[in-house]
C-alpha cells in the first residue's frame, strides 16, 4: 500500500488500481476487456474532476505538502537546457534549505531561486525541510543582485513552511534577511517571476517573493500563517486547523480572487506528484510567456510596475472618503 | 459605526495643518486624554498603581507616567501607547496627523474580526495599530508613525500598512526624515495575505525613500515581532532599540516549541540585538529624544562645509 | 640579468597577436617544456615517480601530468604549473601572454630578494609568480591570469599586482571575460608595502571590471591564502574551488600558534570553505574546463530572448 | 616608576623628574632656582630633539605600540562637537575591535571608522587588542555606505597589529570581508580620510585603509606583515625582528619616500602620548584642510583620483620599455 495516498485520493487510487488489474487479467488470460477499461478510465476522470473541482483549503493544503510534490530541483531539471548550482552568501554560509543558480531555459539565460525540500528523511534534515536560515535568504539576495548585473531575469519557487524558527536564526537576524530581501527586490531592474510551487509559508516565503508576476500553483497556498498556527494562537485549539484554512483564504483561486497572485497555473489531473513532467511543461510555458512579455519593458517601467503591485495590495477603510461622499 | 466612534471622541481645537500637503486630507489630531486614566485602561484595571514586572516595586500610576512609563527604581520600560509616546517625543503642539481616517476593515470576513476591532478601537481610542503624522522633534521638522500595542497586539493589518506606505510616501516628497517607532506581534491574521503584503509594501516604499537619499530612524519597542521586525523595523538606516524590548523574527514561545529546549538567558532582547549587530544603539527613553536630536542635526547639514 | 635569463630560455615561433590591443606591448609566448620535464622540476628532485602525499601510492610522473597531475588513485589535487594550468583550459595554440615584460625588481634593497628572484626565474622558466593572458576557452575569448606556486610562493609583489591589474584593465577594455586562478602564499614581504598596496589596486580595477557589467570568475587552488585570498581571489561574481585545496586568510600554522589549539578537521579547506558560503562550487580539474565553458556560455547569451 | 617608559626614553624622563624635583624644592625653601631648571629644561629640549630625530624604527614600533598612546575613541572625543556610536554589521554581530559611527568636527558631518583598542587587560580582551573579525569589517563597509549615501565625507584611524586570525574569523570569512572592503572603498563616492594612528598590521590595516589621503602620525607604522612575522617566516628567528623592521621599511618617513604615504602628521614631542590634546590638535587641522581641498572635486573626479592613487602604487621593472630603450 501506498503510504503517500491521501484520504480524499482513495477513490481515484482504488480506480487507477482496478484498471491496472484488468490490464493485467486482459494481457495474461488474452481476454478483450478494451470497453470496460474505458468505461472505468472515463469514470475515474469523471471522479477525479469532481474531487478536484471541489476540493476543501485543508485537502489542497495536503496536495501541497505532499511528500511526493515535485521540488525545485525536480522543476529545475526538467524545464533547463543547463543549470550550474551556486552557493553560499559570502558571509557565514551555505544554507540548504534554499537553492540557487543560473541555467539556460531554452537558451534563455535565467537566475533560479527556489526553497529546497529533500526527499529522504536525511536530505530533509540537511535541507531543514526547506525552512531557511538568514543565510539561505542572503545567499538568494547575492544570486539576485548578480542576475541584476547579467541582466539575466529572475525566477524564484516558494516551497517552505517558513523561515526557520531557531536560536541561531535568530542571532543571525532572520528578520533582516527577510526584510532587507524585501526591499531589495523591490527595485532589482531585471524581470522577477515568483512561482509558489508547494507551501507559501509567511514571512519565509515572502522573503524571496516579491516579484513582477507572482503566479500559485493550482494547489499550493500562499498564507500569513499556517492554519495549525492560526488555530492555536486565535482560538487554542490545533483541532480548528481545518477551520482556519478555510477562514485565511490561503488557495490559489482565494488569492487570485483578493487580488494578491496574478495567475494561477493548472496542475495535471490529481496534482503536480501525479505528473511533474507535464507540471514542468505549464510551468515553462508559463516563465517563457511571461518573460516574453516583461522583457519589452523598460527597467524603470518595470519597477514602477512593481512598485504600484505591492504599493495596491491591501483592503481599508477610508473614513474620510466615505464621510466627504455622504456630504 | 465608525463615524459614532470618531464623533464620541474629544477633539483638539483645530490644530496646525500642513497647508502644502493636498495629496491627502488631514484630520484633526485626537485630544489627548488625560494621563492617569490611559494607564488605568493599560493596566486593564482600575488600580492608582502598578506593580513593576521587573523589581516588584509598588508605583503609582502617576508616577510612572511622570517618569514617560519607566519605573523610577529599576529603570524597566513599561509599554506606552502611541499618543504618550508622540508627546513625549515632540515640541508641543506641532503634531499634525495624517492618513487617520484609514481604518481597517474585515476583508476575509473573518470569524470575530469586526468586533475584535471595534472593541480596540473603544479600548484604545485609536481607529488603528499606528499613529501618522508630522511634526516638530526639537524644532526639526520630521514624519512619525507611532505603532500602539494596545490595539490588537500592536499586529498589522491592511491599515497599519497603508498608513505607514503613505507617511514614507509623504516624507519622500516633502524630504522629511523619517521615524517609525515600533511595537508588534506581527502581522494581523484576520486579513490573512493581505497583512502579510504590508511587509513587502512598506519595504518598497521604504526602498523608494532611501533612493532619495533620505534618513529614516526605526525605532523598535517592547515587543516588536513578527513580519513587522521583517520589514520597516529592520530597515532603519539607523536602528535604535529601547533597554530590555523583545525583538524578535520568531518569537520565543514558537522557538521554544520547534527546538524544545531553554532559550539562553537575555535572549532577543534589545541588548542581544545590540550584541548580535542588528540595532546600533539601546537608547533609555529618557534620553530618546535627545538622541534623535542629535541624529537629525548631525543628518541636517550634510553637504555644507565650515 | 634579465636580458640573459629570457634569451636562454625555448621561444615559440611567432604566435597570433591581438592586434587591436595597442596599449601595452605584448610578448611572444614563452615555449611551454616537456610536461615530464616540469614535474621533475617541482618535485625537487629527478624521481620519476612520485609519491602522492593523500594514499601514498606511487604514481609516475608521466601518468600523474597526463592526468592534469590528479592523483589516479584518490583523485588528490597535486599543485600544477601555470603553464599547464594555461594549456589544459585553452583550446590549443590560442593563448597570447600579454604584460609578461613586467618583472619584480627590489625595490627595498630586501636582503636576499634579488637573488631569490633570480633562484625562482630560473627554477621555473618564468618571470614572476603569474602568468597573463588572453585565449580561448572551448571556442570563447577569455582573458586570463594564472598564479604558480612554484615561484616564491605564488607570492604577490608589484610585479604580480601590476600584471594582473593590466589584466583586468584589459579585459574591461576589451569586455572579455575574466578568469585568474589563484594560488598564492600572500603578499610578497620583501616588497614591503609595495606588496600590501597590490591588494588595494587589484581590488580597485576589479571594482571598475565589475561595474562595467562583465564576468569574473575566481579559481582557487592549493593554497591559496593572504592577501591574495583577501582581495582578487575572493571577488570573484563566481568563485570556484579546487577539491582539498587549502584556502585561509590566517594559515592554520598561524592560527595554531595564536588560539594554541588543534584546528577542525578539514579547517580551510575547499569543501569547508563551500559549507561555509565563500565559494561557489568545488569542482574537479578535469571538470574544470568544461564548468568554465558552460558559465561562459550562460552569460555570453545575456540579453538574447529566443 | 612608570613602567610604561621605554627605555629610550628613560633620559627625558629622568631630566623631567629632575626639572620637578628642583620646583618643588624651590617652592619648599623658598629659593630661586629659576636659572638652572631653565637650563635643564633647555637641555631636556635638545636631548629630546637627538632622540626622536633618529629613532630606530625599532623604537618608533615601540611608541606605536606605546599602551598610553591615543586611541580613536579618544581623538574621536578629542576632535569631535557630537559623536554618536552606532553597532553591528546587521549580520553576525558587533565587534568592537572596530568602532564606528557620526559625528561633527567643526560642524562638519563626518563618519568615523577606527580600530579600537583596549586600556585595561579587560577592555582590551573585549576590542580583541583592536584585531578584527570579519564582522568588524562589515560593519565599516556598512558605515561607509551609510557615509556615502548622506553624503558624508569618511575618516578611519588605523590601529591594529592585523586580523585576528582564529577560527571563527576564518569561518566567516575574513577574506572575503577584507577583500570586499577593499573593492568598495575604491568606488565610493565621498572623500576618505585614511590616518594611521598607531599600528598598521597588513591587510587588517588596509581592510579600512582605502582613501583619499593616506596620512601617518609620525611615530606609527604600517607594514605588509609585523617585523616578528617576518622575522620568523624568512629567517626562522624572532630575534630578527628589529632587523625586519628597518628592512620592511615601515616608518611614516619611509613609507612618505616610497610613495605609499600623502603626508606625515608630526607628533608632539615624545610622542603622541606625551600631549594627546596637541596630536588632536594637528589631527583635527589637517582633516578640516584635506575635507576642504577634496570637497572640491566632482564625485567622478575624486574615484578618478582614488583609482589612480592606487593604481600606480608598485614598483617593478617593465623588460619590454628597456629593452626598447637599449636597442
Ligand atoms: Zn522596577
Ligand atoms: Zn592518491
Amino acid at each position: 500500500m501506498n503510504l503517500n495516498i491521501l484520504d480524499f485520493e482513495r477513490p481515484i487510487y482504488e480506480l487507477e488500481s482496478k484498471i491496472e488489474e484488468l490490464k493485467n487479467f486482459m494481457k495474461e488470460q488474452n481476454i478483450d476487456l478494451t470497453e470496460e477499461i474505458q468505461l472505468l478510465e472515463d469514470k475515474m476522470v469523471k471522479v477525479s474532476e469532481t474531487i478536484y473541482q471541489k476540493l476543501h483549503p485543508w485537502q489542497i493544503l495536503q496536495i501541497a505538502r505532499h511528500p511526493e510534490r515535485p521540488l525545485t530541483s525536480d522543476y529545475i531539471q526538467l524545464i533547463c537546457d543547463d543549470f550550474l548550482e551556486l552557493h553560499g552568501d559570502r558571509h557565514y554560509g551555505d544554507d540548504q534549505a534554499i537553492l540557487g543558480g543560473i541555467g539556460l531555459i531554452e537558451g534563455n539565460p535565467v537566475t533560479i531561486i527556489g526553497h529546497q525540500k529533500g526527499t529522504t528523511t536525511r536530505e530533509n534534515l540537511q535541507r531543514n525541510f526547506g525552512m531557511a536560515h538568514p543565510e539561505g535568504y542572503r545567499k538568494a539576495l547575492r544570486l539576485m543582485k548578480q542576475a541584476e548585473k547579467f541582466n539575466r531575469p529572475i525566477i524564484t519557487f516558494i516551497n517552505t513552511p517558513g523561515a526557520y524558527p531557531g536560536i541561531g536564526a535568530e542571532e543571525r537576524g532572520q528578520a533582516e534577511a527577510i526584510a532587507r530581501n524585501l526591499l531589495e527586490m523591490s527595485e532589482l531592474t531585471v524581470p522577477i517571476l515568483v512561482y509558489v510551487i508547494g507551501e507559501g509559508g509567511s514571512g519565509g516565503a515572502l522573503g524571496i517573493g516579491v516579484g513582477d508576476r507572482i503566479i500559485m500553483f493550482q494547489f499550493s497556498y500562499y498564507s500569513v500563517c499556517t492554519p495549525e498556527a492560526c488555530a492555536t494562537i486565535l482560538w487554542h485549539d490545533t483541532q480548528e486547523a481545518k477551520n482556519a484554512s478555510e477562514a485565511l483564504r490561503i488557495t490559489a483561486k482565494d488569492l487570485l480572487e483578493i487580488g494578491i497572485v496574478d495567475d494561477v497555473l493548472q496542475e495535471p489531473r490529481g496534482g503536480a506528484h501525479r505528473n511533474p513532467v507535464a507540471m514542468a511543461k505549464n510551468l515553462k510555458q508559463s516563465i517563457l510567456q511571461n518573460l516574453v512579455h516583461l522583457k519589452t519593458l523598460s527597467k524603470e517601467e518595470l519597477i514602477a510596475q512593481r512598485y504600484s503591485k505591492f504599493r495596491n495590495t491591501g483592503q481599508y477603510l477610508d473614513i474620510q472618503i466615505n464621510q466627504s461622499n455622504q456630504i | 459605526m465608525f463615524r459614532e466612534l470618531f464623533r464620541s471622541k474629544n477633539k483638539y481645537v483645530t490644530v496646525n495643518r500642513d497647508p502644502q500637503y493636498s495629496d491627502r486630507s488631514e484630520h484633526e489630531t485626537e485630544k489627548v486624554p488625560e494621563i492617569r486614566e490611559r494607564v488605568k485602561v493599560e493596566k486593564e484595571g482600575d488600580h492608582l498603581w502598578t506593580k513593576c514586572k521587573s523589581c516588584q516595586e509598588i508605583i503609582y500610576n502617576k508616577k510612572l507616567a511622570e517618569n514617560q512609563m519607566v519605573c523610577p527604581v529599576c529603570d524597566y520600560h513599561f509599554r506606552i501607547s502611541a499618543r504618550d509616546r508622540i508627546n513625549s517625543l515632540l515640541d508641543e503642539d506641532s503634531f499634525i496627523e495624517l492618513f487617520s481616517e484609514v481604518t481597517s476593515t474585515n476583508p476575509l470576513n473573518f470569524k470575530g474580526y469586526a468586533e475584535q476591532l471595534e472593541k480596540n478601537q473603544k479600548k484604545t481610542n485609536l481607529r488603528d495599530a499606528v499613529i501618522t503624522g508630522r511634526g516638530k522633534l526639537c524644532g526639526t521638522p520630521v514624519a512619525l508613525g507611532v505603532m500602539d500595542f494596545g490595539f490588537a497586539g500592536g499586529s498589522m493589518g491592511s491599515a497599519v500598512g497603508e498608513k505607514l506606505t503613505s507617511l514614507i510616501e509623504y516624507a519622500a516628497s516633502k524630504r522629511l526624515p523619517l521615524v517609525i517607532i515600533s511595537t508588534a506581534g506581527g502581522a494581523r491574521m484576520q486579513e490573512g495575505m493581505l497583512s502579510l503584503m504590508q511587509m513587502a509594501k512598506t519595504s518598497a516604499a521604504l526602498a523608494r525613500y532611501a533612493k532619495a537619499g533620505l534618513l529614516y530612524i526605526s525605532v523598535l519597542t517592547d515587543p516588536t515581532s513578527g513580519g513587522v521586525t521583517a520589514s520597516y523595523a529592520m530597515l532603519g538606516d539607523i536602528n535604535i532599540a529601547e533597554p530590555g524590548a523583545l525583538i524578535a523574527f520568531a518569537g520565543p514561545r514558537v522557538i521554544k516549541q520547534t527546538i524544545s529546549q531553554e532559550l539562553p538567558e537575555g535572549f532577543q532582547t534589545a541588548e542581544f540585538l545590540l550584541e548580535h549587530g542588528m540595532v546600533d544603539r539601546v537608547v533609555h527613553r529618557h534620553e530618546l529624544q535627545d538622541e534623535l536630536s542629535r541624529i537629525l542635526r548631525i543628518h541636517r547639514m550634510v553637504g555644507e562645509v565650515s
